[in-house]
């Protein structure tokens, strides 16, 4: 058996109002992947934090190679070879991918930084992750799944010992999760010990050796990777989950959003759609199909060159979101830190915000209304947190997630488009996400789906459409459709406005 | 949901205040200072004139609040206060117009210097350094032109707001009705928690439904019209309309928001903060002046304290947390 | 360029960088400047130096590039006015300086009112007005400014063969009317006793006065400097005691006159002293004439 | 890679350039105006003058771009660089110290502002803003307070620095030289391209292993030491040290840096662009004079053009994006 190589004891961790590790020991040892499984807030993020050296704990202590260590700096982690990948992006947007690859430690010559080696390292780092960037683009100017792949590459050029990512495959496509799975593999078998965190529990049993599971805070089991997912979830969330997919389909009706010929050069052309009344819409694609595009131009967030968006029939002024929330659309957009969230605003003001207008009188806004209608709205969600005052910032990944979603629900738009709504939340939750979609069809809402999660797309959506290269090419009806199905269109060859 | 996993300033409304307003501890630690130090510090009426001399920094600071909140600056709110004050005195002198048509004429430059920052900003795409820098100028230009570089007495019934209502100085009362102004805007009304909104994360804003730019307008005219009251009391008090007048305001107004614990990078400010950012520094200067303290070495104190000022609200604040 | 020589001034350009535009003072020294120009008829470009010594240096090296044919400086320090005069009379035109001298440097002329001089007859006045006795605040100018160092300086020796006339306490307000209000109110606090102010400027004394109130002119004597049309105002309502007036206009125009000559080459005198005047109740008016 | 993935700017390196100093756009628009409104203007002299006007601000403004780039702000350079100066006037002259240890310790005590600044800054958590405006007040005053409010001559042979060598202005070589030191830190030192990693996102900078704290050290310092020199430089051109020099000059340099394409938010800017920046403001004054602008209209002018300037520049971005 490969030796240990790391060791926390009795973690201890306490913010303001929250005791965030009560005690959690984890054992990690060479040449294993290990999973750590938990709802959202459980504290995984917090733990991995303590042993990367950004988080200091309040208590416990965390051992290597027998030995207790100093993690004082995310520098000290990083020379005892621990690199991390966080959950939340960690890059530098201004910057070239060839510089976040080097961030902090910049190859240098006679004491300058030599951009030429960098760029030799990027190109390097990149192609054994195997994503098509150039080096010099700037990182704000990347898709969500490129940026996770930069982050990736960025750990792999760390050459640690001690390879730790949280939610890495929360914002990828199945082919790059299986990308990252052979990179694992192959660190696995150099002996690199990995810690792994995810909310998908199909891939324990795939890439996982040892499981850690977290609950409340505290670390409950620890079992091999192979136990069955039933158990799994029995241990993380304390009761057992019928259905993963609960999907009850309504009865459809009138179409509320019907998109036609929509087009924007350079990256989507000529999309048409209708989404009806009662129904989910899914959308499926590899990540750069452009769907997100096509969501934000629906939405009026970006302005497109021809083509139009009816809600009810009414016609959409393009590039006006007042608009198009005025007719009832909600967009969920994907980035939620960047664009769903005002991170230092409190989890009240951030659900109330979509129904501000709606509740200002000459000028005045009726706080208690958007108050009461917010608690409404975190209560259904289950949010985890102190109070409505709590700063969103300060939340676990998927609550922050609720918090998104639970926007709109405030807002009660009727056409509602989710763009990777579940990314980060964990099998309870997104349970009961589920639900919520399935009683807002019922109630003659309509949704459309944007997810790189094909399994939820399947057992969520009632009809799939699937975009590549900025043009939609093809449909499916959800039921009866496998993923092979819908990844034989996604990789269609077709003359798109996007290419890759 | 158990008391104990709550957050320490949510359990009482009193030490949440205090919390949130870190800059009353350095403006307590002062006063006490400032009574030690000097007999003449603690009167009725030296208290009063402290309130008198930050009445106008206040109100350009309440201005300037607002404009912060969104994660904005306006560099322009000195200027335009001796444009608004000027105009003020200049058509109700040189062009004879009655003095209420006057001051409305004033109070609406103010406003449209405002407008003309924040176009600048929304719809020019100017970062608002650049824009309200070039205002600061073009404002303090127009003022010299119209007055010709000369002081234009103030007409008298616009005057009197330099006087005092029995006891209280009508400066005072300005400031704190602008400063009720500011703070039921910021808390209540729909631009102002726009501007916490766009201040905090402006794309989220916007995908939100809040128009971000015609926010900007309502933002920047705000601060455009606190900066002409602003420059209606000053000039008020000197019962003339200076073309220098407030020249350099701008930095005491931003520093006292920023003192007052708002962050420029937007989505954070009080107008009671700004309150006693304002006050820290009258209070400051008029201690000073009541020390006799050497001009050249005011300065130096005037920096050293503000620095300590907010260095006790920071170590303060890591202390609790 | 412009045909040099000539009897008429018709097609003589003139360049004056004025320290700073921000006072009426120096507005009126311009408006004196400006009309003697207009009444020979030069051509006279005035800058400003926003009291900056090295943008006015900027500004005089930019009229030598200009080819000018005679400069006017007032100098916002007369220490770092050197150099750029030595630059112009490199390329041969002749420098005036105007209202302040320049050190360590020849000009063709200096047209100026002694501040340190003024000081000393402020001095004079208020102790006199004072019945030789009493408690003084000075009320500085900005820290560091020529003008508010000589004047302060003046003062200080003027005020020193008054035993019994004490300076209880000095200030800086900044030449500014506002700040005068302020740091005049904050003393009366500390000082109650007050019963003169020298204020190194006429703006500052206005702001005192303010704070003053009723007692202005009465229990306390302000004596301000410049003599600018509303200080002369105020001392002709008994409000100020005095201000030394400094005939701002007869300085622009003495010196325009002189900077003509020079660019016609005529030989003009070294210095010319424009008389400070002590400006009272009685003699006001002759002072707004000017 | 199939070339055209690639981001359209990197084809070229001439378009490249253009693109990213979009500054260079409007300064040609204002040389090629200045040219045909006055024939003084494209003299070789004048363009020298022009030079030599930049210099200061250029080299406080270069200073300013390490700090902008880190998403702070350095509102003391101008402070700083009168008090280097007066104590390298004053050590020389008052204290009889050999000139050229002078000049050390006149650097020294720029850099150690900038260490101050920049202490309360990482250790005292204070926000840049605050920090170098108590350091504004403190340097400004300790100026005073050595000089005793008078101008110190500068020992003669620092002076030269204000001299010419053959047509070439010092003032202008220094500026080049130090432009170039900016250029070279900013993009091919650790610290430079830790500055930019600070403030895209300093959290990431943290988490990769940048001393955060120590960076900003590093950054302020070279602020504090880039406005020593301009002080000297400035008090060179003048033979003389005096204690309110550069008074203002914060704005000057921070807008150069703006104007150069900066983002006060952080993670942008460079040297090149606040070199274009800086020649903009004095083309931009030394032009008004030549075209005898009248002095109350030139502060509008001026507002105009730097507004017009940097709007050029965000349009054509909005044009080709
Ligand atoms: N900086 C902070 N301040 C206050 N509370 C915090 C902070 N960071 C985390 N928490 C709280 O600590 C708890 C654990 O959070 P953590 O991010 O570790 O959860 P997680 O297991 O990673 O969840 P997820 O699966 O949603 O990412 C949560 O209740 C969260 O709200
Ligand atoms: N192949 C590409 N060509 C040009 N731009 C691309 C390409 N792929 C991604 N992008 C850029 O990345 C951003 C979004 O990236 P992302 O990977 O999320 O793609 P997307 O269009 O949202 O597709 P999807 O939502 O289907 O994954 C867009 O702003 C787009 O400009
Ligand atoms: O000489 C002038 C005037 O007296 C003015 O009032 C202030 O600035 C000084 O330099
Ligand atoms: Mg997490
Ligand atoms: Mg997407």
């Amino acid at each position: 058996m490969s030796k240990e190589i790391l060791r926390a004891e009795g973690l201890r961790k306490v913010f303001p109002g929250v005791v965030a590790l009560d005690g959690v020991d984890l054992r990690l040892r060479t040449g294993e992947v290990h999973v750590l499984l938990g709802e959202n807030g459980a504290g995984k993020s917090t733990l991995i934090k303590i042993l990367s050296g950004a988080y200091h704990p309040d208590g416990g202590r965390v051992l290597m190679d027998g030995g207790p260590v100093a993690l004082r700096t995310a520098g000290d982690a990083q020379r005892l070879g621990i690199a991390t990948i966080y959950q939340e992006f960690n890059l530098v947007p201004q910057l070239t991918v060839a510089e976040n690859l080097s961030l902090g430690r910049p190859p240098r010559r006679l004491g300058l930084v030599d951009p030429k080696r960098m760029e030799e390292r990027a190109i390097r780092l990149l192609g054994q992750v195997g994503v098509d960037v150039h080096p010099r683009t700037p990182v704000a100017r990347l898709g969500i799944a490129r940026m996770q792949m930069v982050e990736i590459a960025k750990a792999l050029g760390l050459d640690a010992r001690v390879l730790i990512m949280d939610e890495p495959t929360a914002v990828l496509t199945t082919s790059e999760v299986e990308r990252l799975f052979t990179i694992v593999r192959r660190l696995r078998h150099a002996g690199v010990a990995i810690v792994f965190i995810t909310h998908h529990l199909e891939e324990i049993a795939e890439i996982g050796d040892r499981v850690t599971v977290l609950r409340d805070g505290r670390s409950v089991a620890e079992v091999p990777a192979n136990t069955p997912q039933d158990e799994l979830i029995g241990l993380m969330v304390g009761r057992p989950i019928d259905q993963q997919y609960p999907r009850r389909p309504s009865a459809r009706g009138e179409p509320l959003l019907r998109v036609s010929k929509l087009t924007r050069g350079g990256a989507f052309d000529d999309v048409s759609f209708e989404v009806r009344a009662g129904e989910v819409v899914g959308v499926a694609g590899l990540v750069g199909a452009g769907r997100t595009e096509v969501a934000r131009a629906v939405f009026g967030a970006d302005h497109y060159d021809s083509g139009e968006v009816r809600v009810r029939g009414g016609r959409l002024p393009p590039g006006d979101v007042h608009a198009a929330m005025a007719a009832g659309l909600g967009l969920v957009p994907e980035d939620r830190k960047g664009q769903g969230l005002v991170l230092g605003a409190s989890i009240g003001e951030n659900l109330g915000l979509v129904i501000m207008r709606e509740a200002t009188r000459a000028g005045f806004v009726d706080r208690s209304r958007v108050r009461k209608a917010a608690a409404e709205v975190a209560g259904r969600l289950g949010i985890r947190m102190t109070g409505l005052d709590q700063e969103v910032r300060t939340l676990s990944g998927g609550n922050q997630q609720k918090v998104v979603i639970g926007k709109w629900l405030v807002a009660d738009a009727g056409v509602l488009i989710l763009d990777e709504p579940t990314r980060g939340i964990d099998v309870g939750a997104k349970v009961e996400i589920y639900q919520l979609i399935n009683a807002l069809t019922e109630s003659g809402h309509a949704v459309l789906m944007i997810s790189s999660d094909l399994p939820e797309v399947l057992g969520m959506s009632d009809r799939i459409l699937v975009m590549a290269r900025g043009r939609l090419v093809g449909e499916l009806p959800a039921a009866g459709a496998t993923q092979d199905d819908v990844m034989a269109l996604a990789v269609t060859e077709v003359e798109g406005p996007r290419a890759r | 949901m158990p008391a104990d996993t709550l957050p320490r300033h949510f359990r009482s409304p009193i030490g949440a205040w205090f919390a949130e307003n870190g800059a009353l501890a350095a403006l307590v630690v002062l006063v006490v200072a400032l009574s030690l130090l000097s007999s003449d510090f603690l009167s009725v009426t030296n208290l009063l004139n402290v309130g008198v001399q930050a009445a106008v920094t206040a109100i350009l600071a309440f201005g300037a609040t607002f404009v912060i909140v969104t994660g904005g600056i306006d560099l322009s709110v000195g200027s335009v206060a001796a444009l608004s004050a000027i105009t003020l005195a200049w058509t109700a002198t040189a062009a004879g117009v009655p003095w209420p048509v006057a001051t409305l004429v004033s109070l609406a430059v103010g406003v449209a210097c405002g407008l003309v920052n924040a176009g600048l900003i929304a719809y020019g795409k100017l970062p608002p350094f650049i824009a309200t820098l070039a205002m600061l100028g073009i404002a303090r230009g127009l003022a010299l032109v119209i007055s010709q570089g000369s002081p234009i007495p103030m007409p008298e019934q616009v005057a009197h707001l330099g006087d005092t209502v029995g006891y209280l100085p009508i400066p005072v009362i300005v400031m704190v009705i602008m400063g009720v102004i500011a703070a039921v805007i910021l808390n209540r009304t729909y631009p102002g928690r726009a501007m916490y909104a766009i201040g905090g994360n402006a794309e989220a804003a916007r995908l939100s439904g809040i128009n971000v730019n015609r926010q900007q307008l309502v933002t920047y005219a705000l601060s455009g019209g606190f900066a002409a009251v602003a420059g209606i009391v000053l000039a008020s008090r000197l019962a003339s309309a200076q073309p220098q007048a407030a020249a350099g305001y701008e930095l005491d107004a931003i520093a006292a928001v920023v003192i007052g614990g708002a962050s420029l990078s937007g989505g954070k400010g009080r107008a009671l903060g700004t309150f006693v950012g304002a006050l820290i520094l009258a209070v400051l200067r008029n201690g000073l002046n009541l020390l006799s303290v050497s001009a050249f070495w005011q300065q130096v104190v005037i920096g050293v304290v503000i620095a300590l000022a907010v260095l006790v609200d920071t170590l303060r604040r890591r202390g609790t947390n | 360029g412009t045909s040099g020589g000539g009897g008429s001034s018709g097609d003589i350009k003139i360049g004056m960088s004025v320290s700073t535009l921000n006072n009426p003072y120096f507005v009126q020294l311009r408006d004196g400047a400006q009309a003697e120009a207009a009444k020979l008829g030069a051509t006279l470009t005035v800058t400003d130096a926003q009291n900056d010594a090295s943008q006015q240096v900027n500004q005089v090296q930019n009229f030598t590039s200009q080819n000018m044919k005679a400069i006017v400086i007032n100098p916002v320090d007369s220490d770092a006015a050197a150099p750029a005069v030595k630059a112009a009379e490199r390329v041969k035109i002749p420098v005036i300086a105007a209202d302040r001298g320049v050190n360590g440097v020849e000009v063709a002329q200096t047209v100026a009112s002694d501040n340190v001089a003024g000081g000393r007859l402020a001095a004079q006045e208020l102790a006199e007005q004072l019945g030789e006795k009493g408690n003084v605040v000075v009320l500085q100018g900005t820290p560091g400014t020529s003008a508010s160092r000589d004047r302060g300086q003046g003062f200080a020796e003027g005020i020193a063969a008054y035993a019994n006339v004490k300076i209880v306490a000095r200030q800086p307000a900044d030449f500014d009317r506002a700040k005068g209000l302020d740091v005049m109110t904050n003393l009366i606090q500390s000082h109650p006793d007050v019963t003169g102010v020298f204020a190194e400027n006429d703006e500052m004394a206005l702001g005192a006065i303010k704070a003053l109130g009723g007692r202005a002119g009465q229990q306390v004597k302000v004596i301000g400097f410049d003599g600018t049309p509303d200080g002369l105002k105020a001392v002709q309502a008994g409000t100020m005691a005095a201000t030394i007036a400094q005939q701002p206009r007869l300085l622009g125009r003495q010196a325009v006159d002189a900077a003509v000559k020079a660019a016609k080459g005529e030989t003009i005198k070294k210095t010319v002293a424009v008389p400070v005047k002590v400006a009272t109740k009685e003699n006001a008016s002759e002072f707004q004439m000017s």
